[in-house]
């Protein structure tokens, strides 16, 4: 097996290039790559097109941050505070920069993504008959169901295919198998449809860690093309069992984000003036200490043994 | 002074609307409170649904600010992929699903996505999420809105989730297969579809919102159900399972 | 919740009627129910549709036994010695009686299954070009890619939906929650996808071993309609973690079943002269022992504490 | 005597098929063992799938029956479904994949289904399993097969897995984008499509058969690609290694 361990700066300038179709946002509120959106705006990375079902705050900030050409999403915005402030300026005013957006529903874009994924032609859905999400995203067609003698409008959605998706996990040996658990997102879909799979890790195992579990492998190490251990890269959102939701943090870039200054006044102080994910952990401080889930609640054994 | 908030009379009205054994697509906040109470008082069997993968069968115990967040993942009854529980959603075996929105018209369409047109939006709003699956594939829609006249609107400038589309018979010509609004509840009432074109009318009316105020806050000419009444107050038990639920009280 | 507990009789007498389509093979070649199989025909069932992808042994039984009218499947046969000879007659002679047979590949077939489980009007495939299975199942139609200007041929799968998926796993609860673990077949997409499943649980544990860890549900407990605790209820077929495979079961089964007589005498032996699965697992007495799983290979622990 | 047999032989002809870093539908018996002596000599980094649901990184430890079997299960590298590996092998992952048949023809179809035609056979076999898949979606299809007249011939009464159909360009004018036979290993020999047809010739022959033997053998008028020899025998390190996989001896 090859040995896939990169730092954060190596992984992002080398895996994810301007004007690459990007998931970052593939667990929903869960598990989002923080730490690679601070990374991919501290290189300048240009022209992205972000492809996400939902993207809790991770999207709004590498809109204002100038990053992002285009979004194929389902949902855009900041749960904690709702709109999102830096794609509103975008979408509304071109400010930074216009983006061109590609609406989706979770489901179609789900479906999307299965169809990259196991190298469907297009994948056939029932959902967004009616909606204007037709209308606005020119991608999808309706057309009549051919097993059919009725009338049967069918929408089919094409193959989203990203360039790549970064995932952060549980845990993960150095050479690409990981750990992820509690709700999957689509999660599975984005990494065995992308080209390039960035593995961020909380903890970095024995491979026979990983072996011991092969069902909570969620995409085969062999799709992986680099693994970055960074504990806490999905802050401010939460990561199953090992980190709480700092609602705080998203409530104050709500805040702060809402004048295009006050933006550029929070990307200072956490993204630019910060070198590295070490010390942004080192800025958050016991604030981190206070995210992190200390209790304990195993799941059942489960044996895999042989004879 | 009434012993509830108009919020906490909407979280019952949301949970009388959830029959027992049914799969619900809850959402955060009002509904998935409303879920709980449900589960504790006339709908023990019910399951709750959530896009990012999940599926529980009692609500989270600790506060929730997203469905992702860890007390949801604790105890859960099935935590899967978005596809999976939006797949099973189209499969027709999600009974009801609670949405917001920005704004609903007489039909229930319903805005999340721009204000404005989509061409050049005045407001630019997050988008469908799952919202627009919910409604194209449930087999109810259960609307949340707060009622004023620029959100209840004659028609929405922008369908991100249908609802009866332009009436009658548009919902099936369009091809979907089932669902439509059951109910839209507000802070002033609860409105359902009536009549062959499934325009919405005023189904009941919160104690202390007298018919004409709310009809004043429409912004279309709303009708009423011929025996439209006040919205029942919430019972003792109701009561008592919503403060179950709601220890901190949140939403007093 | 409902308490789903029911024995092996009332389950399958109240869950799988005479026509049905039923999934018995959904683990490919673990964690058959042949329990199930056994009980289906002490009862006396008739024009059953088998939908499996394969099916090592069990159908073979089904079809020698009369009660299969039509099967819809990939593969089936005996693993361990290769054709079925009750499947031969019955296809070649008409012994005991014709069957229809729809012929899939694992691929297509698992896509019928998935059309079924997410209600698509079908699934476009781009296996099966060029093979005869487009030739011999006529539910199979190749059309052209509306989303292409090229010449690209696609296979639309319509949804195969069955009436009922049996299910043997590790252990559930008496509500139908249920743990499944080791490589999946197509349990998940035959549970989402029929209108009842059936669950064999080698275990029946409290609800909080369930839902200590929900990645280990493989489908949600509200589309089970009753739990059947039978240990081994999926011998000679192996469970992961519990039962090994017993092939010199299915070789004397091959052996045995080559010709008709000696099939209804095996018949008799280990099915119609065994009144159910508890005196079944008596009369393997000590054989069954040794296939018990000693050892322990326990999975890593994971952790869904939430602070 | 050969320090070999015949079975021997085939498992490290089909290992020396495999590349390093490759993703492999390899089955039981013959080829898994085959891709264990891969992993052990050139392609350390060889991953093995399993229709099943079941990725690895190396073969299990113990004996085998089937690819459900436990020892299959522990320690390997991904625990999931039959649509998620055969998915993938759609999406175009799968470099190559080891099938066996009944009857192969001059253009590497192969059947699996039916002796005598689909409507009234002779002989009904056991079906495709995911063989038709593998042989239309994996980019290089490697067929093991017993070297013998019926076995090898002419045109195959059903085509259950595609080879080069009926020659030429007919394999990508049916649709299928990719793939087709690269090799078929016997017990005498191997052929590899050769020429403008794609027709099978023969490319070398096992030590101890002679061109004229495995010409006999076989059910077409069967030519050979200029340069054809020896298949090369076992060196010293792809024996160890076989013997390090096959400690009983079962293949001896």
């Amino acid at each position: 097996m090859i040995d896939k361990l990169a730092t954060l700066q190596q992984a992002v300038r080398d895996g994810i290039g301007d004007g690459d179709a990007v998931v970052l946002g593939a667990g929903l509120e869960a598990a989002i790559p923080f730490a690679v959106v601070f990374e991919l705006i501290r290189q300048g990375r240009r022209d992205l097109e972000l492809v996400a079902p939902i993207s809790d705050g991770a999207a709004d900030m590498l809109f204002g941050a100038g990053c992002v050409g285009a979004v194929s999403a389902a949902w855009v915005g900041n749960v904690s505070g709702g709109l999102g402030h830096n794609y509103r300026r975008a979408v509304e005013q071109g400010v930074p920069r216009n983006v061109v957006v590609n609406d989706y529903s979770n489901f179609s874009l789900g479906m999307a993504l299965m169809a990259a994924a196991y190298g469907m032609p297009y994948m056939p859905v029932r959902s967004l008959l009616g909606s204007d999400i037709l209308a606005s995203n020119p991608a999808l067609k309706v057309l009549q169901n051919p097993l059919s003698d009725e009338a049967d409008p069918v929408v089919l959605v094409p193959p989203l295919k990203p360039d790549v998706a970064v995932l952060a996990v549980q845990r993960a040996d150095r050479f690409g198998n990981a750990h992820l658990w509690g709700s999957l997102g689509v999660a599975q879909e984005a990494a065995l449809a992308a080209d390039r799979v960035l593995v961020l890790a909380d903890e970095i195992v024995e491979p026979g860690v990983i072996a011991s579990d092969p069902n909570r492998v969620v995409f085969p190490g062999f799709k992986v093309s680099a693994v970055v251990h960074e504990p806490a890269a999905q802050h401010p959102s939460p990561m199953t069992g090992i980190w709480k939701r700092d609602t705080e943090f998203y409530t104050d870039y709500h805040r702060r984000s809402r004048e295009r200054d006050g933006f550029l006044a929070w990307l200072e102080e956490w993204v630019l003036g910060v070198p590295d994910h070490a010390a942004y952990r080192a800025k958050l401080g016991s604030r981190l200490d206070d995210l992190r889930i200390r209790g304990s609640a195993l799941a059942a054994p489960a044996n895999f043994a042989a004879s | 002074m009434p012993a509830y908030s108009t919020q906490e009379l909407m979280i019952i009205a949301a949970a009388r609307e959830i029959r027992d054994g049914e799969v619900v697509f809850v959402g955060m906040r009002l509904p998935i409170t409303a879920f709980g109470v449900a589960r504790l008082t006339h709908a023990p069997n019910a399951v709750g649904l959530f896009e990012c993968g999940l599926a529980r069968h009692a609500p989270a115990q600790d506060m929730l600010y997203t469905m992702s967040d860890p007390p949801n993942q604790l105890g859960a009854a099935w935590a899967t992929g978005l596809t999976q529980v939006m797949g099973i959603l189209q499969g027709g075996w999600v009974h009801a699903g609670f949405i917001g929105g920005a704004e609903i018209d007489r039909f229930g369409n319903i805005n999340t996505s721009y204000i404005g047109g989509a061409e050049k939006p005045t407001v630019k709003l997050p988008g469908s999420g799952g919202a627009a699956d919910i409604a194209a594939m449930s087999h109810r829609l259960l609307a949340i809105m707060n009622h004023e006249p620029h959100r209840l609107v004659e028609r929405v400038g922008y369908v991100t989730s249908p609802g009866g589309l332009a009436g009658g018979g548009a919902r099936r010509a369009a091809g979907l297969r089932r669902g439509g609004v059951a109910a839209v509840i507000t802070d002033r009432a609860i409105l359902r579809p009536h009549g062959p074109q499934g325009e919405l009318h005023l189904a009941s009316f919160h104690p202390g919102h007298a018919p004409e105020e709310v009809r004043e806050k429409t912004g279309w000419s709303l009708r009423t159900i011929p025996g439209a009444t006040e919205t029942p107050p919430p019972t003792a038990e109701e009561m008592a399972a919503l403060h179950a639920i709601d220890r901190e009280g949140f939403w007093r």
